[in-house]
């Protein structure tokens, strides 16, 4: 079951707790899950229907550009980060 | 995956590049050197103010002169909504790229596009240009990131609002972005540290410096489809954003990327592609534009500057325990992207475990910012590596031996989150104490030696090829990724490993996007680690196709044939691959293969520099006297190109280090905008660059490839400014380290 | 670039003539390492451009222990820094015309260009200042001769007349225990615009311990090259010491009025003119010694 | 306008006729004119070396030399280094030595590191450095195009 690290700028949402434990096959999952539990956390992490395009999303170690279908069924750790340029 | 057994028939040989005889020829196309019929030639006109209001355009005498087929501008352009676009390594947010192509009601830099003409040639199109008249209320600017973010600066966006991590601001601002990371207790970590170090530190704005201008090509005549022959890191991203911008279907564009004349981040962004379509339109012929020099210092993207604040503490054993860090970068005129990686590397080299980390995006009047090796990551180097050094002269520690004992290995969470997988800053570090070096004492007055470490994440995106097997056994390879640095024969040589054939077996091709599957950008350290993927994919393919005909052919079943070291092995038979490939030519289908992969990781690579430098005291002249580049490649594919990355980036490290800087005059306008003023290294302000190649497999690709391109750039400002501080026993805090600067402060300091 | 008119006169009356008929619309090219790069930037503009590498005597380089140098106008400086006699009897000017811009630049431009260019960043004109170097100069009028240290007025300016062409310039023979030496500074090694220019040249009594006369002139620190005349007089008669060469040095700063801009401040350019009055005084003395 | 002036020059070996106005940089005449594209243009105004030929033996930027000025001398240019089917030893060790990255200077420096080891065939690091400091490259760092240069040395 993934542990979901709360970005510290939103943590204000959140009530001060930084990680959430849930069960979530996806990312949109997870969002809906934290929106529940922590409401207008999904318009800070989302545009419209789709992941915020300032951010991505780090599953464990990994970094990617699958947004809310990245899987997170089998994952330790989900991450919000900021997009990152390369030279 | 499993990593390599690091038993390679082609992997670790330095073969001759496959483009190599064009260009020591001569004959390698670049975009510059298309020639088509017709072909007409550009130029832009460029804004003479930092800030300014249009409040008209006159072009009626430009279009009047004799030779002159087009004239554009802003008016020319369609409205674009303000909408971020994914370009795959990034996102731009559309309105401002179309804004940056061709300034529509507000100029926001001095050398921002106003107008283009197109013309029989550049004499004529600039003589027209000049006859162009643009009434400018010049307003007031800002190019110093502190005073951009000031209450009462010059605003340049009036619709821009802080964001606060999708949280806006109610006042519009010059900052586009804050940020803010934190991990453990910070206050918890400072109590518990025995010494505190805070420095404040600025870094100049600096160009990526490639040789070749921007340069493009358009031809928007006869097909109704859309032509373009551009010198471009990513063909697929130029397409992208070249149909955004003039609002047409992507599918009406066809973007070949020509030989390029280097980019490290710069030739991404689109700037002429959009301007010499509506010019080919509007003249119905084709036209190129390749820009002035002066153009492409003030027109195009400069890397941030910035102004940073950063603060370690460590208990008296060396353990760093606390680490704060206030960054403020340098969008330029419209928001950027560096200050993310900023903050995610300022502290990535060391295991921290108390850290907070604010990180702000500040528009001003200067040319819009955009990637340079390693984006970011160089400004927080230079001033997290001099606040770790200064800690070990406080505590009287060995400057390997701090970072050693504090180095970033796997398992460590970095500040903004992520844990890091299997890493190579450690055996980086034990290379360093290893090496030559490290060991040979440096003695002489005015000498010191100084140590950084460095990190880029390195990324992998979507790359695709196709690979096709001619009867003779030799392999097209059909790839998206423009060949910057010799990448055609880093991935050839990953297909002719697994397929077991030579490298000059396989024909790499680069081509354009009809041609190709959807292929990222050359950048981010990618393409030997994520095009060599697709590569090796493909090679995998064709061997699983190849042992289903081998079954065929040799009448047995495709589970008796196996495929050792690229040999096809069935109960009786046994053939190589391209005798194999040679047999099946004969009947059947024709033997291609295609892969495109998306591998969703960061490569993690680490470089640690050592500088020796000698200080003129009398005139502030820093001399470098030895220098070595140690980095972890995973595994050095082409020995040779792993090493000309790594010389390559330490250069333009010392660069930004020692002299290269945007200088801005009262009028916020730049005074430096050529190769004479702009001080690049020339060969005789280098000495030879050594390396040492570390290789720690990275387990994310077959063959532990890493992405090698980035991390060089990043040690460099701070291993000289550790060095310098040895040799002068005094410390600089602003980049570039110029003699001006130098002596100055060496004449505080006594 | 403008349009212009070019023409390669072959005689330095025909450049005359044509300078007189186009008057300020007409420049000169020599190396055109300075004025095309000015012409297409818009820097100076021209209807002629009048081509000197055809008249034999601008191009003439001529050395005689008795004589001196001639040196014409047009000549490029490689032939200068690779001909071991003049760079044996003008090491300033050897200094000077091996480092204006890289070899692709020796091989084209001047040092009567860089003459006539008239920057204040010159970095020929305080060698040829401080080697007593003249001007020959052709007009409509006839010839006349003018003192290097009288030829520039201002940036980009000179005493040119309408007109008026240089022809070459003459150095006097290089005498015995005499030495020079030029050193910029730059904050690269190579390709790169003097922050502080200075030239020296020494005249040794016959034990090489005495300076008999002294010649200092500096560029980029006013707005023509400039003659540290007090800071060269000070030696005359004095032990060649470290310590009077420094005090020479202390004199040269005064002469100094430099501006502050990108490539300098103004309190930069002034310590760094101290910095290389002493060494190429340093040097030249050395030289007139016979030591390097 | 100004008058178009025939030029007749010799570029590596052949003699060469072409028109152009006085305002063209040679450059250009081989670039536009000549279709002689291997040499390159990085900055228009001789600071960096991309577009340099050999005039009479010697390197010069083309930038800065205008195509009315070149009538009667001999030009070499990138494309005439090599012979038909062989390339010349500069380039080979360029090769070999892994001396490019994106290209775009290299037909400069192999024009100018071609003439220094007809002048100085000896020429020592330093030399080396000196000779080609008006070349710039910005991949490589200089060190393999060095050591290119050495190879070419020591093979001989």
């Amino acid at each position: 079951m993934p542990i979901v690290f709360i970005p510290a700028q939103l943590k204000s949402l959140t009530g001060g707790v930084s990680q959430v434990e849930m069960e979530a096959d996806n990312v949109r999952q997870v969002i809906e899950q934290l929106d529940q539990q922590f409401p207008g956390i999904r318009d800070r992490l989302c545009d419209g229907d789709e992941l915020a395009r300032t951010l991505q999303v780090s599953v464990d170690s990994s970094m990617g550009a699958r947004g809310l279908r990245t899987k997170v069924g089998d994952a330790r750790e989900v991450h919000f980060l900021p997009v990152i340029g390369g030279g | 995956m499993s990593s390599g057994n690091g038993n390679y028939r082609v992997l670790g040989t330095r073969p001759r590049r496959h483009d190599g005889a064009e260009k020591v020829t001569g004959s390698a196309i670049y975009a510059n050197d298309v020639q088509l019929p017709g072909l007409l030639t550009g130029f832009v006109l460029r804004s003479p103010h930092p800030h300014a209001r249009i409040r008209s355009i006159d072009t009626s005498e430009a279009e009047a002169t004799e030779g002159v087929f087009a004239v554009i501008s802003g008016k020319d352009f369609p409205e674009v909504a303000d909408k971020v676009a994914d370009l795959g390594e990034g996102s731009v947010n559309l309105s401002y790229l179309s804004g940056n192509v061709m300034a529509k009601g507000k100029v926001l830099y001095k050398g921002h596009a106003v107008a283009a003409v197109a013309a029989v040639n550049i004499h004529v199109a600039e003589e027209a240009a000049s006859k162009i008249k643009i009434d400018y209320e010049v307003l007031p600017s800002v190019t110093w990131v502190l005073d951009a973010m000031a209450d009462d600066a010059p605003l340049l966006h009036e619709n821009l609002f802080t964001d606060h991590m999708g949280e806006k601001d109610e006042k519009p601002s010059n900052t586009a972005v804050h940020m803010h990371f934190e991990k453990g207790n910070i206050e918890e970590g400072f109590a518990a540290a025995d010494v505190i170090v805070e420095r404040e530190f600025k870094t100049a704005t600096v160009h990526q410096g490639y040789i070749e201008p921007h340069v493009s090509v358009a031809d928007w005549t006869t097909s109704g489809r859309l032509k373009i022959w551009t010198a471009t890191q990513g063909a697929f991203t130029a397409r992208q954003q070249t149909a955004e911008v003039l609002q047409i279907p992507i599918s009406d564009v066809v973007v070949t990327p020509c030989e390029i004349g280097g980019g490290f981040g710069g030739k991404i962004a689109v700037y002429l592609e959009p301007v010499t379509a509506l010019l080919s339109k509007k003249s119905g012929r084709p036209v190129r534009i390749s820009m002035t020099r002066a153009g492409v210092f003030e027109g195009t993207g400069p890397t941030p500057g910035s102004f940073m604040r950063v603060k370690i503490g460590a208990t008296s054993d060396g353990k760093l325990v606390a680490g704060e860090a206030w960054l403020a970068y340098d969008a330029g005129a419209y928001p950027g992207g560096m200050i993310g990686p900023g903050c995610m590397c300022v502290f990535s080299c060391y295991d921290i475990e108390h850290a907070v980390v604010d990180g702000y995006d500040v528009c001003m009047n200067k040319p819009h910012t955009q990637a340079y090796r390693a984006p970011g990551a160089t400004q927080v180097a230079f001033a997290c590596e001099q606040v770790v050094d200064e800690i070990a002269e406080q505590l009287g520690i060995c400057k390997l031996e701090i970072r050693q004992l504090n180095a970033a290995k796997e398992g460590m969470r970095r500040v903004d989150g992520p844990v890091y997988p299997r890493i190579g800053l450690v055996e980086c570090l034990d290379a360093v104490a290893q090496s030559d070096h490290w060991k040979s004492p440096l003695e002489g007055e005015n000498r010191g030696r100084g140590i950084a470490a460095g990190f880029w994440f390195g990324c992998g995106l979507k790359s695709s090829v196709s690979a096709s097997v001619n009867h003779d056994g030799t392999v097209n390879l059909t790839e998206g990724s423009p060949d910057i640095g010799g990448t055609r024969t880093s991935i050839a040589m990953q297909l002719a490993e697994v397929l077991g054939i030579d490298t000059f077996d396989v024909i790499p091709q680069v081509v354009d996007t009809d041609s190709v599957g959807y292929t990222d950008v050359t950048g981010g350290s990618r393409v030997t680690f994520a095009t060599g993927l697709a590569a090796y994919e493909a090679g995998l393919d064709l061997q699983r196709q190849m042992a289903g005909r081998a079954a065929d052919l040799w009448e047995c079943s495709a589970d008796d044939i196996s495929v050792v070291e690229g040999e096809f092995k069935g109960p009786d038979k046994s053939a190589s691959f391209k005798e194999l490939a040679q047999e099946l030519f004969k009947d059947g289908e024709p033997l291609v293969a295609r892969a495109s992969v998306a591998p969703d990781c960061s490569t993690n690579g680490f470089a640690v520099h050592i500088a020796d430098v000698e200080v003129d005291p009398e005139t502030g002249k820093v001399t470098i006297l030895r220098y070595t580049a140690i980095q972890d490649a995973g595994k050095a594919i082409h020995p040779s190109y792993v090493e000309g990355q790594m010389q390559g980036g330490a250069v333009q490290g010392i660069g930004w280090a020692l002299n290269e800087e945007y200088f801005f005059n009262d009028n916020d306008t730049m005074d430096n905008a050529s190769f004479l003023d702009y001080r690049m290294p020339t060969m005789l302000d280098v000495p030879m660059i050594d390396t040492i190649i570390v290789e720690v497999a990275n387990p994310d690709h077959p063959y532990g490839v890493r992405g090698v391109g980035e991390p060089p750039i990043v040690p460099p400002p701070a291993a000289i400014a550790n060095a310098i501080s040895e040799a002068t026993t005094t410390r600089f805090f602003e980049l570039p380290m110029s003699p001006p600067k130098v002596w100055k402060g060496l004449s505080e300091t006594s | 670039m403008k349009d212009f008119d070019y023409a390669a006169p072959t005689s330095v009356q025909d450049a005359t003539t044509l300078l007189a008929e186009y008057g300020e619309r007409a420049r000169m090219l020599a190396g055109g390492t300075d004025i095309i790069v000015q012409l297409r930037e818009g820097l100076r503009d021209a209807e002629m451009v009048i081509d000197i590498k055809k008249i034999s005597e601008l191009m003439a380089l001529e050395y005689s222990a008795e004589a001196g140098l001639t040196l014409g106008a047009g000549v490029p400086c490689y032939q200068v820094y690779e001909n071991a006699e003049i760079s044996a009897a003008y090491p300033a000017l050897a200094d000077s015309t091996r480092i204006i811009g890289g070899w692709q630049i020796q091989a084209r431009a001047s040092v009567g260009g860089n003459l006539c260019n008239s920057s204040p960043a010159a970095d020929t004109i305080p060698s040829l200042i401080s080697l007593g170097a003249s001007c020959r100069i052709a007009g409509p009028q006839g010839e006349r001769e003018v003192a290097v240290s009288d030829f520039c007025t201002a940036p980009g300016r000179n005493i040119l007349e309408t007109g008026e062409l240089l022809v070459s310039i003459q150095l006097p023979p290089s005498t015995a225990h005499s030495g020079s030496a030029y050193e910029r500074f730059i904050p690269r090694n190579e390709m790169d615009i003097a922050v502080v220019g200075a030239g020296s040249w020494v005249q040794l009594d016959e034990s090489g311990s005495t300076i008999q006369e002294a010649r200092i002139s500096l560029a980029a620190v006013g707005p023509t090259p400039i003659v540290a005349q007090q800071a060269a007089e000070s030696l005359a008669g004095q032990e060649a010491s470290e310590e009077n060469l420094a005090a020479a040095a202390g004199l040269a700063r005064e002469a100094a009025s430099p501006i502050d801009d990108m490539r300098g401040t103004t309190e930069y350019r002034v310590h760094l003119v101290g910095v290389l009055v002493k060494r190429t005084l340093a040097r030249a003395v050395a030289r007139a010694r016979g030591e390097s | 306008m100004a008058k178009t002036v025939l030029v007749t020059t010799t570029i590596n070996g052949e003699s060469t006729e072409f028109l152009c106005k006085p305002r063209e940089s040679l450059l250009e005449i081989l670039r536009d004119t000549l279709g002689m594209t291997g040499s390159k243009e990085g900055c228009n105004n001789g600071n960096c070396g991309a577009c340099t030929v050999l005039i009479d033996g010697l390197p010069v930027d083309s930038c800065l030399v205008l195509g009315v000025e070149v009538e009667g001398v001999e030009i070499t240019t990138i494309e005439g280094i090599a012979d038909v089917g062989q390339l010349d030893p500069v380039q080979d060790c360029f090769l070999d030595g892994a001396a490019l990255q994106c290209g775009i200077c290299t037909p400069g420096f192999i024009v100018t590191a071609r003439a220094l080891l007809d002048k100085k065939p000896d020429a020592d690091e330093q030399t080396i450095r000196f000779d080609l400091s008006g070349n710039l490259c910005r991949c490589t760092g200089y060190d393999k195009i060095v050591r290119a240069i050495q190879a070419v040395q020591e093979s001989n």
